[in-house]
């Protein structure tokens, strides 16, 4: 119960305090003891601005996540960089393409978003008004539904694992 | 003392008439009077010994350095001015409670008479020429205030401002003239100067003095060619003509000449002004006084005549001359304040005073007829009223004088004006008093007055009488101790009596007298002989004056704050590239400087270039007015840059910060603004501001330059740096100077940005009942508009950010006494992740869950900086003196603790307040314009939440 | 390096003065700021350049700028900040009030043209 | 003094921030708090004035570091006299506007107070940045105080106030950036050392400082051509603001006499005198474009502004001369000048806000409530104004006249005062004749909701005459006062060993 | 070596910015120009970065962090604005 | 420093580098915002992340402590740059594209966010203008 009250988000707390070492840029004990301390306080007072945090589980498959999307930002970066460099403008096949999601909750939704426009070749440009769509613009997409699919099947299902 | 209490007791008796006014008109009256009869009185206990030739004087320290001191003194010339003064005085008392009609408000007409009254006092006893000038000036204003006393009459109103723009004026002149012949003699006490007549008339500065102060004289004794100021004074009520324009002020000019006398008069210069000015007044005024319809008008230019005579008199610099401009001072009071107080009675009695509708009023009026008839036969200069006498003794001295080397034009002259002396007396006694009456409509019908209201005259008129008829006995004292007083020295050998012998002056008397009758009886042919001659009217010039004169002014006024913003600022700046110019070469001792420079990398290259465009496409495209903004923010990332780069990391973080809040600033801003500036400035104003902001430029580029190619001297900086850490317990100096050397100046920062943001809360508060309210609730929003007001994905970035910002900014506040950060910072850091809450989640939503007041952080802000720097006074240490510890505690090891932290602690507080509460009330001015209503849900649809009914925008 | 900072003044005060005459309250808050910029610059520049060498002290290192000058350019800045603030909001008050945003002495309640609408 | 001195500064700024804090929605509360500090400062600046006038010069050296290293404040006769100046002007503004102006917006203790602050700020530090900001502390609240209660006219004038101020900050500092690059210092008394032996190449580049931080202040002080601000400004305030702002114009003056006798005076070599030659000849022309601003204005408050422009080109033609008599004979005028034109903008308001729709355009409207014992407050600030005695301005500037009687320039500063004072009271005359006599002979009356004798406001504006007739009256102590003053000023070495120590002024070769 | 790789970074930085200052400048339309001052903020804190491995110092680290929560900071504030002009609703 | 670390901070600050300059390249190449907005939102937060990996491998070296704080900014990055992305996309899709022509439809209940506000009938924010107007 009182560490429920004075902890709300014990993962929140724990990242902050992994910023404050961060920030102070020393592993010392001074510095996690003071970071300890902020990473309750400051929870504390932003609690009201995300009243019904998700519930975030198995951090496992958070850092399989994690690793995944970093791999893929990595590789397809270069592949971008390539038809940056390499393609005539007017030779790419630019398109928008819809993703139908089933994700509800929001930050799921955003974290799928900003994965899309992470990595390269796509951006979610927009969100249908219910939340039940993406929009993705794709830089060169000559197979729209195999983007669709690899957004679902690589992030999206991911995602549901992580956020439900 | 007593001869203080003189002077002031009319000043101090002046507020008895506003109190007893409700008291009733006599109980007013009974106290002006008495205020007036005690001064009187307490003159009276020392005319004995005056007459004898004592001088009384008293003096007290009131500004010693300049010379200024409350000094009176009193001998016989200010002896018989101030009996006149009081004296008269008090018979204006009397009259004025019975000519003063029901509806006049008599309180005020009495507090303005007594205080005339205590500056003609002042002016006639005052000892120091400085003292002088103040009651001098003084009759200037009681007198305006006393000639628009009738002041819904446009005459009175526009008569009191002729008379105290030139009664004014001649004072300010005066005051030159003073000065100068104070600087001459070394001081400003009369009695000192009039021993120095040599002194003063050798000095070079004499002839200046001189005009100058009679300039002074001349306008306030109405003399040519300032004379028209008197007759349109005339429109006040009658007591005041009597009192004012007959009796007192316009004879402080020839008091002045007089009390001058010895020290002025003498020279040819003197001679030729003097004489010349009195004698041309004399006759002019005269001869317009003939034609003059009005009763009041035709004794004002009689007045302006008269005081001519005794200008002349003055001016011809005799010993003799001076005795009879004395005498006729003495007489001239007593016939014509009789007579204006006559012409009182007859404008009070008949509801008019035009001559022309007079005629056999003394049939009607014998008491006011008999006494107007004797003092118009004594201003006629008949025998053997008291005005024949000082005549007379005029007329002798005009014989004797040469003018110009001819002796044939003074005697001419004096006889033509006194021809036409006796022509405008005549008349006042034939038109109005004898003869037939032309006009049976008067819109009164007239009788005597009551006793109180011909009392006064008639007693003047017994002295008219008395004196005439023995001059000597009764008038000679006074006469002789006044001369005595003027000349200075020995009394000169004269003789008051009627009889003289057969002298030339009989003579001209005679043909005055006779030539006047037969001028009065071709009265009628004369009018119309000179009716078609063109006279300058003085009033129209001075009204056409002063209408050029508010013309000229306004119109110059108006050319030079025409209210463009444009131009004050192009001038100021020009005024700033000009002096900067002059100053930098106003000797050609600059050398260039010999520091070594600094070697241009690539990167700092490029920022340049990013610099140089960014700023000529900021001036271009400044119409896009959002563009411009944009161009800016970049602007403020290369000076950040540049800063880093230039080894100044607390700027940069600093410069950075505050840019962001200022693009939401202006932001908000522009929603409300228009979005384009414009293109109206033409060829030539983009001319003008490009060869000002280009020499503003090159001047400060320059001057930049040429500093930074020299060396810096040894500076205070120094210090700092080496007492920083050791003294003041940081490291990072430039926090340590913000919250420790020069924290003060810090103290004063935060005041600014919390009074910015009181400022800004006063000014978008008042907005509701405003014309700016108006608009806004008429606000149509014009631009296309997303449907979302407050994107999902958005929100949850921000929720994120928020804590990780407070972390960051807590981080930033505290490393700043060692490392670039700080309470600014922090403060701001804080803010812009409070302001992306109110961004992306919407202010509704987002005020709702702030807990603090911002008007709160700023008070407590200010409040915890100033209880920082006040608990070093406990140690006995001046304000804001700093201590620090080295504190150690177990796991988290040692730190400082230094007290400059909770000053810190004051301007984060400060800055937190000040920045969110200015953007949330801007935020207020946006919503009133979009008619949008709060928003309760942070996003616009929650898929998570499926209850929730989607809400159509307001 | 000191030439391209001397100029940058002189070009920053040279837009920033020719934006401060114009005729409208925007482009002269806009001017403004870069004459604030300007002289920011112009006050730390007179501590003269120096490159690396930031006024926060070490073990061992001697050379520092001159910490003075930059000291009083932060108070600068949040003056000038505190400044921005209110003539924006004044701005904006004025525009609303007076129904224009003009600068260049039109007399209050004057019809102003179509550019003064939102 | 020791802890004293700062007080001044400190105690309206917490003040201030109090009622921010803890009282702004309680404006009884507010007043109280603003009369309470407002009264205690008058009694504080009173002591510091007495102690001044028989001390020599101290120094209050804020957060305990040596000058010139950290800020000092300066005590001495004139500091202490402005200080004085504020708190009483200050005392009136505050009674007058508790009445009821301090409701028709926000804030306004909590600005007034920062004002003070601001204005004894900089009237007590003796360091140029620092003088920096309390320019801007008194600026920004004069800002907000200006826009008190807004209205189109207002808001128009207070743009071009705050944005000619603006740029006048900007130009404060370059000309300090330019004097700290070859001087190295910031501490006035520091300054006037270093100026005094800068290297002769650096010269130019201190001289083009010293002039533009001179146009700085004469911007403050309204000098002509860089006066423009002020017409708008002050007709446009509210009044009690407007009645304030008497004191702003003056610390430009006073800053212009402190910097420019002390850092560039008598002393400093080559740079002596530095502001001699720009003074008087602008302060002259200032004086015409006022007075004949005065004739010229078509409503009143614009007329009282532009007599203001008057009073300060008479203020800083005697400090122009630069001589001790002219600079004593400045200063009581400049005493006097701040409370009349306190007392005009005071009683403008009173007149204004009894006529009605009719305003203060000085056209002819029918007789208006308390008419009568308003003319007799207007006559007496007016002839105030104008010069006229018997109340002070005549005395002030008969020093003036007398100061200026022996130097080259006399002739101009004679004509010019004398004749603009002529014009001067040709303009009061036509107001005060339409306002309260013209009225007289028109039908009507004016219906106005408060008619009432508003006590605070009308003991507020006598008391701006009182001060007035009390210069008068005690003109001879106060005179010795500012010959004091002036002799302090022009022996700049006991400021000097005031604040930095009898060893600086071996270094100053005295 | 270091050192010739920061000067490549240097060049490649600061030439992407004069790209960026290009695109700000001809636009078309303002959200290209927001993105080329977003993109150029980026290019700062790379080139902060880069500036604090040259001289070995990690003095310029809060800068980079300001410009990376301020930049966005800014950028969302552009677009809010021409997505509803009101930016705080 | 070893050879090994020096090539590797030297290769990682090159890629940085080439990938910011590829960004912004890539910006001025393309032909319309949308695809612009691929180019620096990932090229250059690659080449950000490339710099601030060698950043902290220099110091750690350099310095002989592991410095992490060059993470934080990488986190931001990360964080901020999809709600760049999607924010700029959207002011400009609000401004040039047609949503019933250039855009595919949502295949949901609702359109797109940036022109279907959230409810039962979809409407044009241009009609909005209209009423408002009248
Ligand atoms: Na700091
Ligand atoms: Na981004």
């Amino acid at each position: 119960m009182m560490m429920k009250r004075y902890l709300p988000h014990p993962l929140l707390s724990l990242a902050l305090l992994i910023v404050w070492v961060f920030l102070v840029n020393e592993v010392s004990a001074g510095a996690i003891v003071f970071g300890a301390i902020l990473a309750v306080i400051i929870p504390l007072i932003t609690a009201s601005f995300w009243q019904d945090r998700p519930k975030v589980g198995n951090v496992i498959a958070i850092c399989e996540y994690g690793l995944v999307v970093l791999w893929d930002i990595l590789v397809a970066n270069v592949i971008v960089a390539g038809l940056i460099l390499f393609r005539k403008a007017e030779s790419l096949e630019t398109k928008c393409v819809v993703v139908p999601l089933d994700l509800t909750s929001p930050e799921a939704i955003t974290t799928l978003a900003g994965t899309i426009t992470m990595t390269p070749g796509t951006v979610t440009i927009d969100l249908s008004a219910d939340a039940k769509s993406l929009l993705v613009h794709c830089l060169h997409a000559p197979d729209a539904q195999g983007v669709i699919d690899d957004i679902k099947d690589r992030y999206e299902r991911r995602l549901k694992e992580i956020f439900e | 003392m007593s001869l203080t209490l003189i002077v002031l007791l009319p000043f101090i008796g002046a507020v008895l008439p506003a109190i007893m006014i409700r008291a009733g008109r006599n109980a007013c009256a009974i106290a002006t009077g008495s205020v007036t009869l005690l001064a009187l009185i307490l003159l009276m206990a020392k005319a004995p010994a005056v007459i004898g030739g004592e001088v009384f004087q008293v003096s007290y320290d009131w500004l010693p350095e300049l010379g200024l001191n409350v000094t009176f003194f009193l001998d016989g010339l200010g002896l018989l001015f101030a009996t006149l003064i009081l004296g008269i005085g008090l018979l204006i008392i009397i009259y004025a409670r019975f000519y003063l009609s029901k509806d006049d408000p008599m309180g005020r007409f009495y507090v303005f008479l007594l205080l005339f009254q205590g500056a003609m006092v002042g002016i006639v006893l005052s000892d120091n020429i400085l003292l002088l000038l103040v009651f001098w000036e003084l009759t200037s204003l009681s007198s305006f205030l006393l000639i628009g006393y009738w002041k819904h009459l446009p005459e009175g109103r526009q008569g009191a401002r002729m008379a105290l723009a030139v009664t004014g004026g001649g004072g300010l002149a005066m005051i030159a003239g003073m000065l100068i012949l104070g600087n001459i003699v070394g001081s400003y006490d009369l009695s000192v100067i009039l021993q120095n007549a040599d002194m003063i008339q050798a000095s070079p500065m004499y002839v200046p003095a001189l005009v100058l102060i009679l300039l002074g004289c001349f306008t306030k004794s109405a003399q040519f060619p300032f004379h028209f100021w008197l007759p349109h004074a005339m429109a006040a009520p009658t007591p005041v003509s009597a009192y004012l324009h007959s009796a007192t002020m316009v004879k402080a000019g020839i008091f002045l000449m007089a009390r001058m006398w010895p020290v002025l008069s003498g020279t040819p210069e003197w001679f030729y002004i003097v004489a010349t000015t009195g004698l041309v007044t004399m006759v002019l005024g005269a001869w317009i006084a003939i034609f003059k319809h009005d009763l009041k008008g035709l004794l004002a230019y009689s007045t302006v005549s008269h005081l001519g005579l005794v200008t002349m008199l003055l001016g011809f610099g005799t010993p003799i001359a001076a005795v009879a401009g004395v005498f006729h001072i003495i007489n001239h009071a007593t016939f014509k304040a009789a007579l204006f107080m006559t012409a009182g009675i007859v404008d009070h009695e008949t509801g008019t005073r035009d001559i022309r509708r007079f005629g056999g009023l003394i049939n009607l009026m014998p008491i006011a007829g008999t006494i107007g008839i004797i003092s118009a036969a004594s201003m006629a200069g008949i025998i053997p009223f008291n005005g024949f006498l000082s005549k007379e003794m005029m007329l002798e001295e005009a014989w004797h004088t040469v003018w110009m080397d001819q002796s044939w034009f003074m005697p001419v002259l004096a006889t033509i004006g006194a021809i036409f002396s006796v022509a405008y007396s005549f008349r006042f006694i034939f038109h109005v008093w004898l003869g037939k009456p032309r006009d049976e409509n008067l819109p009164h019908h007239p009788h005597d007055p009551p006793f109180g209201m011909w009392a006064p005259p008639a007693f003047l008129t017994i002295l008219v009488i008395l004196i005439g008829l023995f001059p000597a006995a009764i008038a000679g004292p006074i006469v002789a101790a006044t001369s005595a007083a003027v000349i200075g020295g020995a009394l000169p050998e004269y003789h008051l009596a009627l009889w003289h012998g057969l002298t030339p002056a009989l003579g001209m008397s005679i043909i005055a007298i006779v030539v006047g009758a037969v001028l009065l009886m071709r009265h009628g042919s004369l009018l119309s002989a000179t009716a078609n001659l063109s006279r300058p009217d003085a009033k129209a010039m001075f009204d056409c004056g002063m209408a050029k004169l508010v013309t000229v002014t306004r119109f110059a006024t108006e050319k030079l704050h025409n209210g463009s913003l444009q131009r004050y600022l192009a001038i100021t700046i020009f005024a700033a590239i000009a002096i900067g110019l002059t100053g930098f070469y106003a000797e050609p001792d600059h050398t260039a400087g010999t520091r070594e420079l600094l070697a241009v990398s690539p990167a700092a290259a490029i920022g340049w270039v990013l610099l140089v465009v960014t700023c000529l496409a900021a001036v271009v495209m400044h119409h896009n007015r959002l563009l411009s903004l944009l161009l800016v923010g970049v602007i403020g990332l290369i000076v950040s840059l540049g800063f880093i780069y230039l080894s100044a990391p607390d700027l940069a973080l600093t410069q950075i910060s505050v840019e962001v809040v200022t693009v939401i600033l202006m932001l908000l801003a522009l929603n409300i603004l228009p979005k384009e500036t414009p293109k109206e400035s033409l060829a030539g104003r983009k001319m003008r501001d490009g060869v000002i902001s280009i020499a503003a430029g090159l001047g400060i580029g320059s001057a930049i330059w040429a500093i930074m190619t020299r060396e810096l001297p040894n500076s205070i900086s120094a210090f700092h740096l080496a007492n920083s850490k050791t003294e003041g317990g940081g490291t990072n100096v430039v926090n340590v100077i913000l919250v420790d050397f020069r924290g003060f100046d810090t103290f004063g920062e935060i005041i600014v940005l919390g009074i910015a943001a009181l400022s800004i809360f006063a000014l978008i508060e008042t907005v509701s009942g405003s014309e700016a309210a108006k608009r806004l609730a008429s606000w149509v929003v014009k631009n296309r508009r997303s449907a979302d007001r407050h994107p999902m994905m958005m929100v949850i970035a921000t929720r994120v950010m928020l804590p990780l910002s407070l972390m960051v900014g807590v981080y930033i506040f505290l490393r700043g006494h060692n490392e670039p950060g700080g309470g600014f910072i922090a403060g701001l850091v804080v803010s812009v992740a409070l302001v992306m809450q109110y961004m992306a989640s919407g202010f509704g939503w987002t005020q709702n869950r702030m807990k603090v007041r911002y008007h709160g952080m700023i008070g407590l802000g200010v409040i915890a900086a100033a209880i920082t720097g006040a608990s070093a006074w406990v140690a006995g240490l001046p304000f804001l003196t700093s201590g620090f510890v080295h504190v150690h505690l177990p796991i988290v090891g040692e730190f400082e603790l230094a007290s400059a932290m909770g000053f810190d602690l004051g301007v984060f507080l400060t800055v937190v307040g000040a920045v969110m509460l200015a953007l949330a009330k801007l935020s207020q001015v946006e919503r009133m314009a979009e008619h949008a209503d709060i928003n309760r849900h942070p996003m616009d649809y929650d898929p998570s939440v499926q209850t929730t009914t989607p809400e159509k925008e307001a | 390096m000191e030439f391209l900072v001397a100029s940058s003044i002189g070009l920053l005060t040279t837009c920033g003065t020719y934006l401060l005459l114009r005729g409208r309250t925007f482009p002269v808050v806009v001017g403004l700021a870069l004459l604030s910029y300007a002289v920011n610059v112009f006050l730390f520049a007179m501590g003269r350049l120096t490159i690396n060498m930031p006024p926060i002290l070490r073990e061992g290192v001697t050379e520092y700028t001159d910490p003075l000058p930059q000291a009083l350019v932060l108070t600068a800045i949040v003056i000038s900040f505190g400044m921005t603030a209110l003539i924006v909001v004044l701005s904006i008050r004025a525009f609303l009030e007076i129904g224009n945003d003009h600068v260049d002495g039109r007399p209050v309640g004057e019809p102003s043209e179509a550019g003064d609408k939102n | 003094m020791g802890d004293w001195i700062v007080v001044p500064i400190v105690l309206p700024a917490v003040v201030a921030a109090l009622i921010v804090l803890a009282v702004r929605h309680d404006i009884v509360l507010q007043r109280i708090f603003s009369i309470t500090s407002t009264l205690a400062l008058v009694a504080i600046s009173l002591v510091l004035m007495i102690f001044a006038s028989t001390n020599a010069p101290e120094m209050y050296a804020l957060s305990d570091w040596p000058a010139p290293f950290g800020i000092v404040l300066v005590l001495d006769r004139l500091s202490a006299m402005m200080v004085f100046l504020t708190s009483v002007l200050g005392l009136g503004v505050v009674l007058y506007s508790s009445s009821e102006w301090d409701k028709r917006g926000k804030h306004f203790h909590a600005l007034f107070q920062f004002q003070l602050m601001g204005v004894n700020g900089a009237f007590l530090t003796g360091d140029v940045f620092n003088l920096f900001v309390f320019f801007e502390v008194l600026l920004i609240a004069s800002y907000g105080l200006m826009l008190h209660g807004a209205g189109a006219e207002r808001l128009k004038a207070g743009m071009q106030y705050v944005v000619v101020n603006l740029t006048g900050s900007s130009l404060f500092l370059v000309g300090v950036g330019m004097i700290y690059s070859v001087t190295g210092t910031l501490n006035m008394a520091d300054l006037a050392i270093q100026v005094a032996n800068i290297a002769p190449g650096d010269a130019a580049i201190l001289r083009a400082g010293g002039l533009i931080l001179l146009l700085v202040f004469c911007v403050k002080a309204a000098l002509v051509p860089i006066h423009f601000w002020l017409p708008g400004t002050y007709a446009n305030a509210p009044a009690p603001v407007a009645a304030l702002f008497a004191i702003m114009t003056k610390v430009g003056a006073y800053s212009v006499l402190r910097v420019y006798t002390l850092v560039f005076g008598g002393t400093a070599g080559d740079m002596a005198w530095l502001a001699e030659p720009f003074i008087l000849p602008a302060a002259l022309i200032t004086v015409t474009v006022g007075m004949v601003g005065v004739v010229a204005a078509k409503r009143l408050n614009s007329l009282v502004a532009f007599s203001v422009i008057g009073s300060m080109g008479t203020l800083l033609t005697a400090i122009g001369l630069f001589t001790p008599e002219g600079i004593s004979a400045g200063l009581y005028y400049l005493l006097h000048s701040t409370f009349s034109a306190a007392a005009l903008f005071l009683i403008a308001d009173l007149v204004v806000s009894r006529r009605g729709q009719y305003g203060d355009s000085l056209h002819t409207a029918p007789v208006f409530h308390q008419s009568g014992f308003l003319a007799v407050l207007f006559f007496i600030g007016a002839i105030g104004m104008a010069g006229m005695p018997p109340i002070s301005g005549f005395i002030g500037k008969l020093q003036i006249l007398n100061a200026a009687r022996d130097g080259d320039t006399m002739i101009w500063v004679w004509s010019v005062i004398l004749v603009t004072s002529l014009i001067c009271i040709i303009g009061f005359g036509r107001a005060g004749s339409v306002l309260f006599w013209k009225s007289a002979s028109v039908q009507g009356e004016i219906v106005v909701e408060d008619a009432n004798w508003p006590v605070l406001p009308i003991v507020a504006a006598c008391g701006m005459l009182g001060c007035m007739i009390a210069l008068t009256v005690f003109a001879g102590p106060i005179s010795a006062y500012l010959n004091g003053v002036a002799d302090q000023l022009f022996d700049t070495s006991q400021y000097i060993r005031a604040v930095l120590g009898d060893g600086a002024l071996a270094q100053f070769g005295q | 070596m270091i050192d010739y790789a920061l000067n490549f970074g240097f060049i490649c930085v600061s030439l992407a910015l004069l790209m960026n200052l290009w695109r700000l400048t001809i636009g078309p339309t303002t959200a290209d120009r927001i993105l080329a001052v977003d993109t150029m903020t980026i290019n700062a804190i790379a080139l902060l970065v880069m500036y604090g491995i040259a001289k070995g110092t990690s003095m310029y680290f809060e800068g980079a962090l300001l410009l990376a929560m301020f930049g966005f900071v800014s950028t969302v504030a552009y677009c809010k604005f021409i997505l509803r002009g009101d930016i705080i609703e | 420093m070893p050879f090994i670390v020096e090539l590797i901070i030297s290769l990682l600050i090159v890629i940085g580098g080439l990938f910011l300059l590829i960004g912004s390249f890539g910006m001025l190449k393309l032909r319309e915002l949308l695809p612009r907005l691929h180019a620096p939102t990932k090229a250059t937060t690659v080449g950000v992340g490339g710099v601030l990996i060698a950043s902290m491998l220099f110091f750690w070296v350099e310095r002989g402590h592991f410095t992490i704080h060059e993470l934080l900014i990488t986190l931001f990055l990360f964080l901020t740059a999809p709600i760049t992305a999607n924010l700029i996309a959207k002011a400009y899709m609000l401004l040039n594209v047609d949503p019933h022509t250039d855009l595919p439809p949502s295949e949901q209940n609702e359109g797109w966010a940036t022109f279907d506000p959230v409810g039962p009938e979809g409407y044009d924010p241009s009609e909005e203008y209209e009423e408002k107007e009248s």
